[in-house]
């Protein structure tokens, strides 16, 4: 019938608009008091009845926002089932991650209505969250009106939820006090080591330790004659270089970003443990990293593993859960191991990177959209994903006890599972959260870049940044 | 019949004033010839009568109907430009057939007045060329070709001997008057060459200054120049040109000139007490070897021949120089100079000039001025 | 002397292979690695011995790859295709708004004229981002986002000036007497623009659409920012093949390939315009 | 018959509006079409004079010329002036250089030469961020063949782009390749056009090589030269596509030019306000060089073209 007038009662079904507002939507599409009567009351009908009803929406059309990625190639392989399901229709763009974010930031800044749903990470809900760009999904998922009773979101890895929900005031903890779900995880990654079997034995060498060790073995498989470089990490002008091994490591140190104090934040970086464990990270990229690693994004840590140009990584656990595959030259060869860099003896503190998805607040289908976003990340999908495509790592604990998927990993991906269940008590995200994070951890990078180029000594880089951080937070009122 | 007529026209550039109130008329079948030094405005001229430009005030008239503000393309008029300006993608046979198409001429008229026109500039054997293979001679024709077809009313000629060989230059200034004459149209020719101005104007108009100094046949203005300029500019050669001042004596009316005072007509009265440049034509001196009565002791130079007649470089003691002409088979008795011969200058047929501004003071009493 | 001079010839010769070298042997590189496997580019050290296979080329074409992690849409042709689309039509507009543009700046002194000229070069060299941020939300209000209209309306801005500039010098250099003469032939304006100073002018409009139409093929910035993927061209879509499986290096060679082929068998065509239309009017022809 | 003079009233003759009005019928659809393009910038300097993070939407202010200020002290703003410049420096004057020089190799018209300027314009013809792309896989350490082959020359460990020492010379090597060929093309067709007459004249009077050069080809070729330095130049300062595709502005900030820093600030940071302010700065540099470029122009053409 009248499909904004149907999205607008569901609206007020859920009880987020009054009813003077919806009779006054009403109006303005040209329906008289009774039509809108007789529509909330279907509506209030239909959302009181027992079972959820997936065909609400029947006949809409989704727009979404993809990256190209293992875990949008999931969502999309499985698409005909949600089609079926609800009657809705979905469309999709799919851009490189190069550009990716740069598209999302593009299109929320201008009010754009031309996606739904998108993908994120969760540094990105920092900055759009704020700005007024997204939904607050607690308001979908603690209601049953709009959310299924199966959907079972205590199901999802707590670490996680509290990762995706913040309250948006700089420093405070993320899924503490007046924290909002800016999106909900879609599957995440942590960082481990993921090493070539084949280059490890030829240079007689095992997975390390801690950091101490790892840039020893590092630089000995450099020198072991077989034409590869000792480990990868990324190194391009970006934040993603610092967020992957580099921070997991950081963490591990006792490093912290920033200190909080009184609602002020303050740059924690020059730290001692932090100026320790940087000396040695860049000792290692100096003596056994890629040579360009200054241009290396994580396409190219991967495709050097991939291809053994590089002895292991220190990354994403699933970059290397890729490069296990496929007709890639080492496909086979690639074991993995949990890693904890403090040699004084603590568990594994892998930073994670959760791709999640998220609602456009500006979107005219608020309604169809969390349809989409809770299907796509319940449990039936993430299933289908775990088990026959990459949505590897799955957020919810069922998945992870699914024997069909455990198999699955278990015959392919050696020692992947022992790997995670290693890391995973410890991951989560150890980046203060703050609307600046983006610019403040892409000068992090660009600070160690010149540190590894030699141009400055380590503890000095660190300072250097420290002060500028903190310079750039006064001038944005936050320091 | 007054085909054309030019009312006080003015045209200015900025600040550069090219003419100011300039005005003219010519007949069909007439042609008039403008001549002057160049950037003197004649080719704007031309352009503001095409229609290409228009003035800043002032009228045009053609066929006593005011065209101001009428398109070029409406003032039939016919242009050969300078540079040719042919259609460079075109056949020559296009070029020239351009006029017609623009007024929807049937084709078979069009190919006959073509092939007609062209047989009479001898150009109808290139007619099937573009104009990049055709010689200078050939573009020319090809441009006079087109400007002709149409029979315009007025003919506009921008020096359209100016950028071909000497040769043809010779040929076409034999030809153009008989091409002219079969137009009927009123016709305005421009060139900087004065004797091709003379040999091509029933009326000759001297474009300076932005002014005409003097519009008239061409004997007139021979006979008759408005100024020292423009006797100086027409006459080959040159017009001799003598400081004076006439003076009135016992004798009646009359100039030192050669450091001898020599008789002056009555009608000179005018310039009497004023400084003047008493202009004398080469063929009013005349050259003898023996001394007779009032010939004053010249040395003789040099001796050029020149078409029919002959020019003597001549010189007084004092060094003044003197141009005189004389039949060529006379010259001969001069052998080749560089003796004694005796001069009379003929002072009754002299002009005379205000040594300040070159303005002509007195005229030739044997010249009366030609009805206007 | 004979000596002397072959000396200064061969040393030319020398320099003309030189320079063909570093302008042309990346692209022959480029060109071999479109015919080779990821495996076989990634053979260290580098090598020019392999046997060729069309498999990228195919993959292209199919708009499916086959990756370590399952199966890739590829939309490269239909990017190729925007690419076509979104410069051929802004050049073909920038065409229709510029040459008679270019014609009235090289005919008329007109007042503001120059300062006309001024303006729309000078748009030419805005830097694109400042106006691209803002523009978003624009084209979002008046619905021109994501639109093939609203994409050629901004490439206007690279089209455009380039025309302009180049077609007026073009202009200038004919004699204004040609056109002239045709309208005192009893020729209208209008004719005469279109049978005169159009076909003269051709050399400098085919050059100045050739290059015009090179950078509209080259922008990136524009699309990237204002297209949709269903939009993309070619620069943007090329970002594609840099994928979670690893960067498909062959496929990026095979798509730099197919992209340069379009632009250079319009190049080709044009080829006899290009020196003799970009003579700018800067001396008397 | 005809007198030198006709007495009348003057008459004054106007040109009929339609024609005084041509030449804005024709120019104005273009001007039109383009002039939408004010408001975004009109919108992009009111951005400028704002403190306008988007994550931070209750601290956004009018603050005038604070964001310009703050670049006064900045190191990073004066970073990424001295970095645009050397890069439209380097890039202009090589480029130039080299189009010269391969323009007058060609100069001659053979079918050869025809066939060599068509090759060399390839490079043109690879969009900007596809050749970086492309030269990125050429000098990858390991199995680029640029890498490669200057190994074979004892550079074994040259790092092109990913070394501070050596980002400037690759970026400026891809931009070269690029666009040298524009400028070659621009001088080639202008080296053509040339009259013939003063270089015969001069070899007649056996004026030497050098001299010919310097004092012929040259001032008649700057209308040719300042056209190609003008669009490079103002293409350069606003480079974007290889530095982005190369290093994103790194190492370091060893290549960050004002569009790859507004573009980070912008779409990366949210950072509206600073990120136009950083946009204006460079348009007013373009502004400003265009300007004097093109007053500069206009007075060599008059000059080449005689008087009126």
């Amino acid at each position: 019938m009248h499909e904004k007038a149907k999205d607008a009662v569901a609206s007020f079904v859920a009880g987020r608009t009054s009813r003077r507002e919806l009779f006054g939507y009403g109006a303005k599409l040209g329906l008289g008091a009774a039509t809108m009567g007789f529509l909330l009351n279907e509506a209030q009908t239909t959302a009181q009845a027992a079972d959820f009803d997936w065909q609400y929406y029947k006949g809409k059309t989704v727009n979404l926002l993809l990256n190209k990625h293992p875990y949008a190639d999931a969502i999309i392989a499985d698409l005909e089932n949600f089609k079926k399901l609800t009657g809705m229709d979905v469309k999709y763009d799919v851009f490189p991650e190069d550009v990716y974010f740069d598209k999302i930031t593009a299109a929320l800044s201008s009010g754009s209505t031309q996606y739904d749903a998108f993908m994120t990470g969760a540094y990105q809900t920092w900055q759009y969250g704020p700005a007024g760009w997204l939904e607050d999904l607690n308001e979908y998922i603690k209601d049953p009106k709009w959310t299924n009773p199966a959907y079972a979101w205590d199901d999802v890895l707590p670490n996680l939820k509290a990762s995706t929900s913040w309250s948006g005031v700089p420093g405070a903890a993320l899924g503490g006090e007046g924290a909002k779900q800016w999106a909900v995880p879609l599957a995440f990654e942590l960082n481990s080591i993921t090493y070539n079997k084949r280059i490890f034995d030829k240079a007689k060498v095992e997975p390390a330790k801690n950091l101490p060790e790892l840039v020893e073995i590092a630089a000995k498989i450099q020198g072991s004659g077989q034409n590869v470089y000792g480990i990868g990490t990324r190194g391009s002008r970006s934040w993603a270089t610092i967020h992957p091994g580099y921070l997991s490591a950081f963490a591990n140190y006792g490093g912290k970003d920033f200190e909080v104090a009184d609602g002020k934040l303050k740059a924690a970086m020059n730290s001692a443990a932090g100026k320790e464990m940087t000396a040695l990270w860049v000792d290692m990229i100096k003596s056994s990293g890629p040579r360009n690693w200054s241009t290396y994004t994580w396409y190219q840590v991967g495709t050097d593993l991939g291809a053994g140009a590089s002895g292991m990584i220190y990354d994403a656990d699933v970059l290397g859960y890729f490069m296990n595959g496929g007709d890639n030259k080492e496909a086979g060869n690639l074991a993995f191991s949990a890693f904890a860099p403090n040699p004084k003896g603590s568990s594994p503190t892998p930073n994670v990177w959760i791709w999640s998805l998220a609602l456009n607040s500006y979107s005219s289908q608020k309604g169809p959209a969390w349809w989409f976003v809770q299907w796509a990340t319940g449990t039936e999908h993430g299933l289908f994903g775990a088990q026959k495509m990459d949505l590897v790592n799955p957020v919810r604990n069922k998945i992870w006890q699914d024997e069909t998927f455990r198999a699955r990993i278990a015959k392919s991906y050696p020692g992947y599972l022992e790997q995670y269940a290693a890391s995973s008590p410890g991951s989560k995200i150890y980046f203060t959260p703050q609307p600046l994070f983006f610019n403040l951890t892409t000068e992090w990078a660009a600070s160690l870049q010149r540190m590894v180029a030699g141009e400055l000594p380590v503890s000095e880089g660190l300072d250097e940044l420290a002060a500028n951080v903190d310079n750039q937070l006064k001038q944005a009122g936050l320091g | 019949m007054t085909r054309l007529e030019i009312r006080n026209l003015s045209k200015s550039f900025g600040s550069l004033r090219l003419f100011h109130d300039v005005g003219f008329a010519v007949a069909a079948g007439e042609t008039l010839a403008l001549a002057g030094p160049s950037g003197g405005g004649k080719t704007i001229l031309l352009r503001l009568i095409a229609g290409i430009m228009e003035p800043d005030e002032g009228s045009i008239l053609i066929d006593g109907k005011d065209v101001g503000g009428v398109g070029p393309e409406a003032r039939d008029v016919g242009v050969a430009f300078q540079n040719f300006a042919l259609y460079p993608h075109m056949t020559a046979f296009e070029n020239i057939a351009s006029p017609l198409r623009a007024r929807g001429t049937e084709t078979a008229r069009v190919k006959e007045r073509v092939t007609e026109v062209a047989a009479l500039l001898k150009i109808d054997h290139v007619l099937e060329n573009q104009p990049r293979e055709l010689s200078n001679g050939q573009k020319q024709r090809t441009a006079l070709a087109r400007a002709l077809i149409r029979r315009p009313k007025v003919l506009l000629l921008d020096d359209p001997l100016r950028n071909v060989d000497a040769k043809l230059r010779y040929e076409m200034r034999l030809e153009l008057p008989r091409l002219l004459a079969v137009a009927d149209c009123a016709a305005i020719y421009v060139t900087q060459d004065y004797r091709e101005a003379m040999g091509l104007g029933d009326l000759v108009g001297i474009l300076r200054a932005g002014r005409f100094e003097q519009i008239a046949p061409p004997a007139e203005i021979y006979t008759r120049p408005r100024s020292v300029e423009i006797a100086r500019l027409f006459g080959d050669p040159t017009i001799n040109l003598l400081p004076c001042r006439p003076e009135r004596t016992a004798e009646g009316l009359q100039v030192e000139i050669f450091g001898r005072p020599m008789p002056l007509p009555l009608h000179f009265a005018a310039a009497e007490g004023r400084d003047c440049l008493i202009g004398v034509r080469p063929e009013h001196v005349s050259v003898g070897l023996q001394n007779g009565p009032g010939s004053l002791p010249f040395e003789l130079n040099a001796v050029t021949p020149l078409n029919v007649r002959a020019v003597l470089f001549l010189r007084d003691a004092a060094g003044t120089e003197l141009l005189a002409t004389c039949p060529e088979d006379d010259a001969l008795a001069f052998g080749r100079g560089h003796h004694r011969v005796f001069v009379t200058i003929d002072t009754s047929r002299a002009l005379l000039f205000d040594r300040e501004n070159g303005q002509t003071l007195a005229l030739p009493a044997a010249a009366q001025p030609l009805a206007a | 002397m004979a000596s002397k001079i072959s000396g200064g010839a061969v040393l030319r010769a020398a320099a003309r292979i030189i320079v063909l070298l570093f302008f042309l042997f990346p692209i022959f590189w480029v060109f071999l690695m479109s015919f080779q496997t990821n495996q076989q580019i990634l053979r260290i050290p580098p090598s020019i011995f392999f046997t060729p296979t069309l498999e990228n080329y195919t993959a292209l074409f199919s708009g499916r790859l086959q990756t370590a992690s399952g199966s890739l849409d590829i939309a490269f042709i239909k990017n190729l295709l925007n690419s076509i689309i979104l410069s051929s039509c802004s050049v073909l507009i920038a065409l229709i708004l510029g040459v008679p543009a270019a014609y009235a700046f090289a005919r008329f002194k007109f007042r503001l004229g120059e300062n006309i000229a001024f303006t729309l070069l000078s748009f030419r060299f805005a830097p694109p981002l400042l106006v691209l941020v803002p523009l978003v939300a624009y084209f979002q209000m008046i619905g021109l986002s994501d639109t093939y209209i609203g994409l050629i309306w901004v490439y206007q801005l690279i089209c455009l000036p380039l025309i302009l500039w180049i077609v007026r010098g073009y202009f200038e250099d004919i004699s204004p007497d040609i056109e002239h003469a045709y309208r005192v032939d009893g020729h209208s304006w209008a004719k005469t623009f279109f049978k005169i100073a159009i076909p003269l002018a051709r050399p400098g409009i085919a050059a100045a659409a050739l290059l015009s139409f090179i950078f509209a093929w080259n922008n990136f910035v524009f699309a990237l920012i204002l297209a949709s993927a269903d939009k993309q061209p070619v620069t943007v879509g090329a970002l594609a093949f840099v994928t979670s499986a690893g960067i498909q290096y062959g496929i990026i060679a095979a798509a730099i390939v197919l992209s340069v082929t379009p632009t250079l068998l319009l190049a080709l065509y044009a080829q006899r315009y290009l020196v003799e239309g970009l003579s700018l009017g800067a001396v008397k022809g | 018959m005809a007198t030198a003079t006709l007495k009348g009233r003057p008459t004054l003759t106007r040109r009929p509006a339609r024609h005084r009005l041509l030449p804005y019928l024709l120019s104005l659809p273009a001007l039109l079409v383009c002039i939408g393009i004010l408001v975004p910038f009109a919108t992009a300097v009111a951005y400028s004079l704002q403190r306008y993070n988007s994550s931070l939407p209750y601290l956004r202010k009018w603050i005038w010329w604070g964001n310009y200020q703050t670049f006064l002290t900045d190191s990073a703003f004066w970073n990424t002036v001295y970095v645009s410049l050397s890069y439209t420096i380097w890039t202009v004057g090589i480029e130039l250089l080299l189009g010269l020089a391969i323009a007058l190799l060609l100069q001659r018209t053979t079918r050869f030469n025809n066939a060599a300027a068509i090759a060399c314009l390839l490079p043109l013809m690879i969009a900007p961020a596809l050749a970086a792309l492309m030269w990125k896989l050429m000098t990858n350490p390991d199995f680029g063949i640029l890498s490669y082959l200057v190994g074979l020359i004892g550079l074994s460990d040259f790092r092109w782009a990913s070394s501070p020492s050596t980002a400037m010379f690759t970026v400026v090597l891809i931009d070269v390749w690029v666009y040298t060929p524009f400028i070659m093309i621009l001088l080639l067709a202008g080296l053509r056009a040339l009259p013939r007459q003063p270089f015969e004249a001069a070899e007649l009077d056996g004026v030497p090589a050098s001299f010919v050069f310097f004092r012929i080809t040259l001032p008649m070729l700057m209308p040719y030269i300042l056209t190609a330095v003008l669009f490079r130049l103002l293409d350069a300062i606003q480079q974007f596509d290889i530095v982005y595709a190369m290093t994103q502005g790194g190492p370091g900030d060893r290549l960050m030019v004002f569009q790859v820093q507004a573009y980070l600030e912008r779409f990366q940071y949210l950072n509206v306000g600073r990120s136009a302010a950083f946009l204006m700065v460079l348009w007013l540099i373009t502004f400003i060089l265009s300007n004097l470029f093109i007053k500069n122009w206009l007075r060599l053409r008059e000059r080449a073209r005689g008087a009126v």
